[in-house]
């Protein structure tokens, strides 16, 4: 097994919430958006970051593209503090670790022609000035956008949303990274072209040997990008496994309800109530012990008490006292 | 069969945006059964929320229903007085909007809104008002003593309940809800469409549900419009749609979507294109430019909505191939090659 | 030849001088025909007096006044203080003026007791200075002041000699005609104190003088009278017997002894009064003869005696003071920052009331022995020129005190009214320019003269006084018509080309182009 | 409790901020050139009388000392002694203070009255000639000088038209019970009137502009439409849910106006003889009477600062979003 | 939303009018734009338009000044002062100073605004805090009475005004920006810049300026307006300086020499005209940015 090129240990991202005075005072309250989080990723693998709102995910990817500094653990890719990365080395890591945004009409500067926007890594990274324009069609052609000549000197306001999402695709692959962090890149979205630009992601994952993190809370489409699933609540992981393992056999009864709870384009699926309810607690508040325990219908005394650690169950690592195959 | 709750026929409505008129919906014509979930699905821009806001005849400053009739219960919505309608809105057709968020008004606690309308619109004293806002609570599953919460206090799975209490306060025949659930986390979405399930099973209700998700239809309707650019090109049951769609345009949709349980992982279909620009729409059918079973006949003649099936319309040309196009849908080279 | 240095001519703004900022650009841009380069400074009179009064080396022309107060009505004041040597380091003298002739002159007609000699000595005084030109004297500004004749009998009013009729006799005699018995009277400026020991300003020193009495008073004809003296005996030229008015009451209804008076005296001399002090400083010894003759012993013979000390200190109450000053006495603080609550004197008005910033309001003393017509005195505070006027049109005020406006505006004003009568006085104070002495090419007299010759003062007059003065170059008023040396004023020729030739027989180089020191003098100061 | 956090922090931001109000304002008057006794030390005066004016005032002692002596005494509510009152400061102002409060906080009533009603009627009015013809004016009038404002009021409500007097609070020599006499008194109310319409014209353009684009802004929120859906009457749309949340800023600005207001006061109390801070400041300041002019000044800042407090205070009271957060 | 972006290759000014994002296609602004021309216009040509020196005392042949002429007297357009100067040409002139006071005054609080605005915003941290705490303060300084003093202390000058308000003033400004920032700072695009490897410099310069350019020069051509008015204040209270003809400075003359009383409106009417127009249209411009800054309120 090839080294992982992205490890987690004990991670932690906590916002403090409240100004420089109220901190000095102690009165700030702190936001646990990623809370001891360990996982490792090794090369070409591609995860699924999967979870409700605000559970954290989009801060797990803002560590690993160093947008985030993290408050405690560890974070490296290829071996390297990502957090310590300075000068060259930086520069370096900047060039190999790109993110992919879920927005795409926000994440083009409304100014800046498709042309300048692409043109931007390339000379942060240094390249000769003479490739640039190749570069640039090779990789809105990468991304699907046939012609690309038509495209260079437009501006955002002049695409649709699919169109642009693929730019945004193409300047995050245009240095060719090694690692790609994707925060629901279709979710806004529509229907009829979400499909396309999921089916370049998985396209070019495939042909650049990428390692990549996409992340959504729709289990439905993570299924449909990545072979392995990371659930996540509250900033802690609850199952960490293959994907198809999880969709058809949950093992942690909060990834059961999401499994559940996702409908389907058939009329004869189940309409069984969830096994669970509520909503997700306040995560200045979290519960004590597991933080899943004050939904879970199978929560026991030990919840409150016990925080579960990841329990290897087959393929599987679960955060569950009960889990069991 | 009973006459139907809503017959909406022929409605069309136009924005002007400078000299131009973009008509956002044009000649509907669909059908609301007494006490069924009706399901009013399309790409973003097809124009449901427009359709679903003229029921209420709300709308925009600058859009205008330029034809049509809308029957409920025996009155034509489009030409009833002010006065008339609006005794309408609320007693008999409610509204859910997509954000419960903005559309709460942040200033007032909660039950002040529900009661506001139980004693403006349902005459209710002000104690009976009251109390009918704990009922309602009830009724949707909040704890009724965060009726003197303030909407911000409110998570978004909260506030979408209190939305389809405040719909529910006046005990209306028809409930247009407009996407009601696309913003909420799947947990949170099926709890809310099971509660609008059973409730409008208990009070007899009907239902207009306004979405993009197919899978939201196929879990909760009866029946389901399919838009695409402005015009209803499907309508029938949720059954026979899903599997035996007669417009290319819903094949495609089912393509596109991906299923959590079909076995393996299938690959997903895009409709390459874009829809037509509705403020200059192109002659024939809306869909032709997408559609790769266009004939030369799609191009330049419009097809009319016609009833193929018993309870089944559709407005495609090639209708009658239906059963063939559908296989070769299912080929992924299909989609790919169009436009 | 060296050219002239850029002089710098110091005026007040506009706004808080409007007559004086017009003379001085009227004057710099005649001087500037001559050739000299000359700049105006415009400054704030805080500003002005801290560059002028402080840094006496430091400035070379400046614009100021003498106001008019009826002290000045003796000349002793203006001609010593403001020319004599022993002043020019401290006091008055700013201007560095240096002539020891001059200064004897001076000298012996304060110690002339005897009005004819004395009135030869001043009016030769006046001579010298014209001669020498130590100021560029312009104009007695004539003060107007308005009131309603409907309110007020118009005979009534008494127009005091270089002081108007905005005089304290005016406030005695004024008889209203109708219904309204209340003298409502204005100034620009704030009050700043009520208080006997402290002269805080002008406007202050109209209250003072209406509720403190004093022995004697500067009468209508600007020669001392008896006041709350009976009257008095030169014993001999250093001693002076003062005999007090029987049955003078203090507001508060105690007597007024002669212990009182002593004590008033004493308390200005004391050292917890520092402003008044100058005006005993004179006094060695004071005496009680019987019990109300006081016999003053004074440190050289004094012509001013009458109108500098005795018609000058107030008359305060023992009672009221002596545990004040004594308790002073330990402190840092003196007399002039105790405010009472309620002022007592003995004087025509008493005190009742003081609003801060809006008006100070006097009732009429009906146990006095010269009680006022009116019912009472009361001075509102009005910052706004345009609205005092308006004020004295809409009957919010009847006695407009103080108009710093353009008085030709007053009289149309008046004319278009009917109801109101304007009475302008020619004044004891003047304007003039102020030359630095100490410093060249001002230290040369022809120069001066040259520089005061440049200038017709019917263009001072007509321009930036709007005819509201008299032309001037003499610093004794022609309102005080016997110390008045008529012919030094209608004598001065000017115009510029009385200044150029004047420049040219002096051997200033440049007349009319860039103005130049005569051969051999070179430029000190320039940089 | 937790209401009361912010406020803290916020109190004692505000008390850092005076206390750096009131250092640059001693350095201020103590660094300019000259003696600042200079006005007011007769020529005539010996020596020793000199010194001990200077004593009198401290201002003989080194700089730091001053300094501290001055926050000394302030904190023990002595704000110095008049040069030219020869009086303490601190009874001055507390003379002066409730003219100035009673005309600016009159005037901005009035002018928030106004301006919200008009600005709420000019809302609804939207692209009628009306509104076209308002616009302007309303601009115009906040770009006069105030003065000038007051001056031409002054020539035709005062002097032509003799409605009004000129000047003063009160006719000369009018005695009254008591100050709540005073202010309720034809007469003070006929002499209040002219300053506070000046000051009352120059303001509303403030609270109509603001209430104007608010309430613009709000009749396009959901909630507004919902309220139409809903069936309410106009007057439950446009009142309640509309001009009630436009209305919020408009109320916090109140405050903040309050301070403009009195550093403006300053020009139209010299207009009216309005015996206020404001003209007392300005003659202090002429007068180069310096405790007189910090005093005034000092007061006029912590007025405002406080103003400050209770805008953001208002903010958080009246917005439920922000309270109850 | 995506903002609309002119696409056409552009000439300099327009580039300049593209980047601040002029309103020129409001009525408005387009009104206040044409105010400030004229006026730029009349200051720069000022020695030519102007019939008279504006300080020059103007007599007739027997020592008698030209003074209080009414309008259209003697070739006098507007009259004359009383202390006989021509109104017409202090009108002219006064545009100068009008002009030099209002847009250095403007640059100074946009200028300091939008760097501190630029630097507190982008970095956060001390930084942030150091500067908004220097913001309050600013903000407990009461700006009239604070130029009262700067000007008593100092020797009477227009620039008084424009000092005073590069010391206070910029805090609005600063803390607009600031807050405009913030939300910039988290714009995707502003983040994708950070991913890429964009510097601060570079993203600040390149992704941020171009979007605060706006707000600085609304704050900017409000502050215009803010100059002109306090200049006129402080002239009027008896701190102006004598000696630059502004259109605060005729005011003060024509109330000091008594205008209402000899109702000379020919006085105060043209200057106080005058500094209407120019601060209105400050406020005309920074109308039409309302609708550009907050399209939603449409037209
Ligand atoms: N800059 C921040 N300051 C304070 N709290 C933050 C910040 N960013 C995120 N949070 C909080 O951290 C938690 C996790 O946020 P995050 O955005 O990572 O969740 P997410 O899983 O991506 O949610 P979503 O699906 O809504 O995007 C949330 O409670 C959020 O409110
Ligand atoms: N006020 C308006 N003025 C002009 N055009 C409008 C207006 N509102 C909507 N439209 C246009 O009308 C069309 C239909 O809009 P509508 O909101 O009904 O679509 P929708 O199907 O609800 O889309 P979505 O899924 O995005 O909510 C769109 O092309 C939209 O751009
Ligand atoms: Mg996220
Ligand atoms: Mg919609």
């Amino acid at each position: 097994m090839s080294d992982p090129i992205i490890e987690l240990k004990d991670t932690k991202l906590h916002y403090k919430i409240g100004n420089a005075v109220s901190a000095m005072m102690g009165l700030s309250t702190t936001v646990k958006a990623v809370d001891g989080v360990s996982f490792s990723l090794r090369k070409g693998e591609s995860v699924g970051l999967l979870g409700e709102s605000g559970c954290g995910k989009t801060s797990m990817g803002r560590i690993l593209v160093r947008l985030e500094e993290i408050t405690g653990g560890s974070a490296r890719f290829e071996g390297d503090e990502i957090g310590d990365l300075k000068g060259s080395d930086l520069q370096r890591f900047r060039s190999r670790s790109q993110m992919i945004f879920q927005n795409p009409f926000d994440a083009v500067n409304p100014r800046y022609s498709i042309r300048k926007t692409l043109e931007e890594p390339l000379a942060n990274a240094k390249i000769s000035r003479s490739t640039w324009h190749q570069r640039i069609i090779d990789a809105l052609d990468l991304v699907g956008l046939g012609d690309p000549e038509q495209f260079l000197e437009r501006y955002p306001h002049q695409l649709s949303g699919g169109q642009l999402q693929r730019v945004v695709m193409a300047r995050a692959l245009i240095l060719e990274p090694d690692f790609v962090v994707a925060d629901e890149p279709v979710s806004m979205l529509d229907v009829s072209v979400r499909a396309g630009v999921l089916n370049v992601f998985r396209d070019v994952r495939d042909r650049l040997g990428l390692t990549a993190i996409y992340i959504s809370h729709d289990l439905a489409l993570v299924r449909y990008v990545c072979e392995r699933t990371i659930v996540m609540y509250l900033g802690k992981i609850m199952e960490d496994g293959p994907t198809e393992d999880i969709v058809h056999d949950p093992l942690h009864p909060y990834s059961q309800a999401l499994v559940a709870a996702v409908p389907t384009p058939h009329v004869d699926q189940s309409h069984d109530p969830l096994p669970i309810g509520g909503g997700a607690p306040d995560p200045r508040n979290p519960p004590s012990g597991c933080v899943f325990r004050d939904r879970c219908p199978r929560a026991q005394l030990r919840c409150a008490d016990e925080v579960p650690q990841p329990r290897r169950i087959g393929t599987r690592l679960v955060a569950c006292h009960f889990a069991s195959v | 069969m009973d006459a139907p709750l809503l017959s909406v026929k022929d409605v069309s409505i136009a924005y002007k945006v400078g000299a131009l008129d973009i008509v956002a919906v044009s000649n509907a014509r669909f059908d609301v059964p007494q006490g069924s979930i009706v399901g009013l699905v399309g790409e973003s821009g097809c124009g449901k929320t427009t359709m679903a806001r003229a029921l209420t005849r709300v709308i925009a400053d600058n859009a205008r229903i330029k034809a049509g009739q809308m029957q409920f219960a025996g009155q034509d919505i489009v030409s009833l007085s002010e006065k008339d309608m609006n005794s309408l809105r609320w007693r008999d057709i409610a509204f859910i909007p997509q954000s419960a968020m903005n559309s709460l008004d942040p200033v007032y606690r909660v039950e002040y809104q529900i009661v506001e309308v139980l004693r403006d619109r349902g005459g209710l004293s002000k104690s009976a008002a009251r109390k009918r806002a704990v009922e309602l609570f009830e009724m949707v599953g909040i704890d009724p003593g965060r009726l003197r919460d303030f909407p911000h206090q409110f998570s978004g799975g909260m506030r979408q309940r209190a939305a389809i209490a405040l719909a529910l306060a006046l005990e209306p025949k028809l409930v247009v809800a407009d996407e009601p659930v696309t913003a909420l986390d799947v947990i949170i979405q099926r709890q809310i469409l099971d509660q609008l399930r059973s409730l409008q099973r208990e009070l007899g209700l009907s239902v207009i549900m306004v979405t993009h998700d197919i899978s939201v239809v196929a879990y909760i309707c009866d029946r389901t419009v399919v838009m695409y650019a402005g015009k209803v090109v499907e309508d029938c049951d949720t059954a026979t749609l899903l599997n035996e769609p007669l417009h290319p345009y819903t094949m495609g949709l089912k393509n596109a979507f991906p299923d959590l349980h079909s076995a393996g992982t299938g690959i997903l279909t895009p409709i390459a294109g874009s829809p037509p620009d509705l403020a200059n729409p192109p002659p024939g059918c809306r869909f032709a430019a997408r559609c790769p079973f266009a004939t030369d006949q799609c191009r330049v003649e419009e097809p009319m909505l016609t009833e193929d099936a018993p309870g089944h319309f559709v407005a495609c040309h090639r209708a009658v191939e239906a059963a063939a196009l559908r296989e070769e849908a299912k080929q992924p080279g299909t989609w790919g090659t169009a436009a | 030849q060296d050219p002239i240095r850029t002089i710098h001519l110091l005026s007040r703004p506009q706004a808080a001088q409007p007559a004086e900022f017009q003379a001085i650009q009227l004057i710099a841009q005649e001087w500037r025909k001559l050739g000299l380069d000359v700049e105006v400074d415009v400054m704030p009179w805080s500003q002005m007096a801290n560059a002028v009064w402080y840094n006496r080396d430091d400035w070379d022309v400046t614009a100021w006044q003498m106001t008019g107060r009826p002290e000045r009505s003796d000349p002793d004041e203006i001609i010593y203080n403001l020319f004599h040597s022993s002043t020019a380091d401290k006091g008055y003298n700013f201007i560095g003026y240096n002539n020891p002739e001059y200064d004897k002159l001076v000298e012996e007609q304060r110690v002339t007791v005897d009005p004819e000699k004395r009135q030869k000595l001043v009016i030769e005084a006046q001579k010298m200075l014209d001669a020498d030109q130590p100021n560029m004297m312009l104009v007695h500004p004539q003060q107007a002041f308005a009131f309603d004749k409907t309110v007020f009998d118009p005979a009534t009013v008494v127009d005091q000699s270089g002081i108007g009729i905005r005089s304290y006799w005016t406030w005695l005699s004024l008889a209203p005609t109708g219904e309204q018995k209340d003298v409502i009277v204005n100034s620009s400026d704030n009050v700043i104190a009520v208080n006997p020991l402290y002269i805080s300003g002008v406007t202050d020193n109209w209250l003072t003088e209406l509720i403190y009495d004093r022995l004697y008073r500067v009468g209508p004809d600007g020669l001392p009278t008896p006041w709350a003296a009976e009257g008095h005996e030169w014993r001999d030229e250093k001693t002076i017997a003062v005999t007090l008015r029987d049955g003078l009451k203090f507001h508060d209804g105690n007597p007024v002894t002669a212990e009182d008076v002593v004590f008033s005296y004493q308390a200005t001399t004391g050292g917890e009064a520092p402003m008044y002090a100058p005006f005993g400083q004179n006094i060695t010894n004071i005496e009680i003869e019987g019990d109300n003759v006081i016999v003053f012993t004074l440190a050289t013979p004094s012509a001013s005696f009458l109108t500098s000390s005795l018609a000058k200190i107030n008359i305060i109450p023992k009672h009221v003071w002596e545990p004040i000053l004594a308790d002073l006495s330990s402190k840092e603080e003196n007399a002039e920052s105790h405010q009472e609550e309620m002022p007592i004197g003995s004087g025509a008005y008493k005190f009742v009331r003081w609003l801060p910033n809006e008006e100070i309001v006097l009732e009429a003393n009906a146990d006095h022995f010269n009680a006022p017509k009116a019912d009472r005195f009361i001075l509102r505070i009005v910052p706004n020129a345009e609205a005092a006027l308006g004020m004295l049109r809409s009957g919010e005020l009847n006695f407009l005190t103080d108009f710093q406006g353009d008085p030709q505006v007053l009289i149309t004003a008046a004319d278009e009214d009917g109801d109101l009568q304007v009475v302008s006085t020619v004044d004891i104070g003047f304007r003039y320019v102020a030359f630095n002495l100490r410093r060249p090419p001002f230290d040369d007299p022809a120069f001066r003269r040259a520089l005061s010759s440049a200038v017709d003062r019917r263009l001072i007059v007509n321009a930036a006084f709007k005819k509201f003065a008299v032309p001037s170059n003499s610093v004794v008023s022609p309102a005080l018509e016997y110390w008045h040396a008529a012919d030094v004023v209608d004598g001065f020729k000017a115009g510029p080309d009385v200044a150029k030739s004047i420049l040219e027989e002096a051997g200033y180089g440049g007349v009319g182009e860039r103005l130049a020191y005569p051969e051999g003098v070179s430029e000190t100061l320039g940089k | 409790m937790n209401s009361l956090k912010p406020l803290l922090i916020r109190t004692l931001q505000l008390a850092l901020v005076l206390w750096a109000v009131v250092t640059i304002l001693f350095l201020m008057f103590r660094l300019m050139p000259g003696s600042p006794l200079a006005a007011y030390i007769d020529p005539t005066f010996t020596e020793e009388q000199q010194e001990a004016l200077i004593r009198q005032f401290g201002l003989d002692k080194p700089l730091w000392q001053q300094y501290f002596t001055y926050l000394v005494n302030l904190l023990k509510g002595e704000l110095g002694y008049s040069f030219r009152y020869r009086a303490p400061v601190a009874e001055r102002i507390w003379l002066l203070l409730p003219n100035t409060l009673i005309l600016t906080f009159s005037s901005l009533i009035v002018a928030y009255v106004f301006g919200i009603l008009a600005g709420a009627w000019l809302a609804w009015r939207r692209g009628s000639r009306v509104e076209v013809a308002a616009l302007p004016v309303v601009l115009a009038t906040r770009a006069m000088p105030e003065f000038w404002l007051g001056m031409v009021l002054l020539a035709i409500f005062s002097f032509s038209l003799g409605w009004f007097p000129a000047g003063g609070t009160r006719s000369a020599g009018t005695e009254y019970s008591s100050l709540w006499a005073l202010y309720t008194s034809a007469d003070f109310l006929s002499h209040l009137a002219l300053p506070m319409l000046t000051l009352a014209i120059y303001s509303q353009g403030l609270p109509l502009l603001l209430m104007r684009s608010n309430m613009l802004d709000v009749m396009k929120e959901d909630f507004v439409t919902m309220a139409k859906v809903k069936g309410l009457s106009s007057y439950a749309v446009v009142v309640r849910h509309g001009a009630r949340n436009a209305l919020l800023p408009v109320v916090t600005s109140f405050a903040i106006a309050v301070g403009y207001q009195l550093q403006g006061n300053v020009v139209v109390e010299s207009v009216f003889s309005w015996p206020g801070l404001g003209r007392e400041l300005v003659a202090a300041v002429l007068a180069s009477d310096y405790p007189l002019a910090q005093g005034a000044f000092l007061m006029i800042a912590i007025v405002v600062i406080a103003m400050n407090l209770i805008a953001d205070l208002l903010y958080t009271f009246l917005d439920p979003r922000i309270s109850h957060a | 939303m995506p903002e609309t972006v002119a696409d056409t290759h552009e000439s300099g000014v327009a580039r300049i009018f593209a980047a601040i994002r002029l309103p020129v296609g409001d009525p408005f602004a387009l009104a206040g734009l044409v105010i400030y021309a004229v006026f730029i216009v009349t200051a720069i040509c000022a020695p030519y338009i102007a019939p008279y020196d504006p300080s020059e005392i103007l007599y007739t042949a027997d020592y008698d000044l030209a003074s209080d002429l009414p309008p259209g007297a003697k070739g006098h357009l507007l009259g004359t002062t009383s202390l006989g100067r021509d109104i017409f040409s202090q009108i002219v002139w006064g545009a100068r100073s009008a002009l030099l006071v209002g847009f250095t005054a403007a640059f100074m609080v946009a200028f300091i605004g939008s760097i501190v605005g630029l630097l507190a915003g982008y970095f956060g941290g001390w930084v942030d805090a150091v500067l908004m705490r220097l913001a309050d303060v600013a903000f407990g300084i009461p700006f009239l009475p604070f130029v009262i003093v700067i000007s008593a202390f100092s020797e009477p000058s227009i620039w008084n005004t424009v000092i005073a308000m590069g010391l206070v003033l910029w805090r609005d400004t600063g803390r607009v920006i600031r807050s405009q920032v913030l939300s910039l700072r988290s714009r995707g695009y502003v983040e994708a810049a950070r991913v890429v490897g964009s510097s601060d410099l570079k993203i600040i310069l390149r992704h941020i300026t171009p979007n605060i350019l706006p707000l600085s020069f609304l704050y900017g051509s409000i502050a215009i307006g803010w100059a002109i008015l306090t200049e006129a204040s402080i002239s009027f209270l008896g701190f102006g300086d004598p000696d630059a003809i502004s259109w605060g400075f005729m005011l003060q003359d024509a109330f000091a020499s008594q205008a209402l009383a000899r109702q000379a409106y020919y006085w105060f009417i043209p200057p106080g005209l005058a500094i209407i127009l120019v601060v209105s249209a400050g406020f005309f411009i920074s109308r039409g940015y309302e609708n550009l800054l907050f399209p939603k309120l449409g037209r």
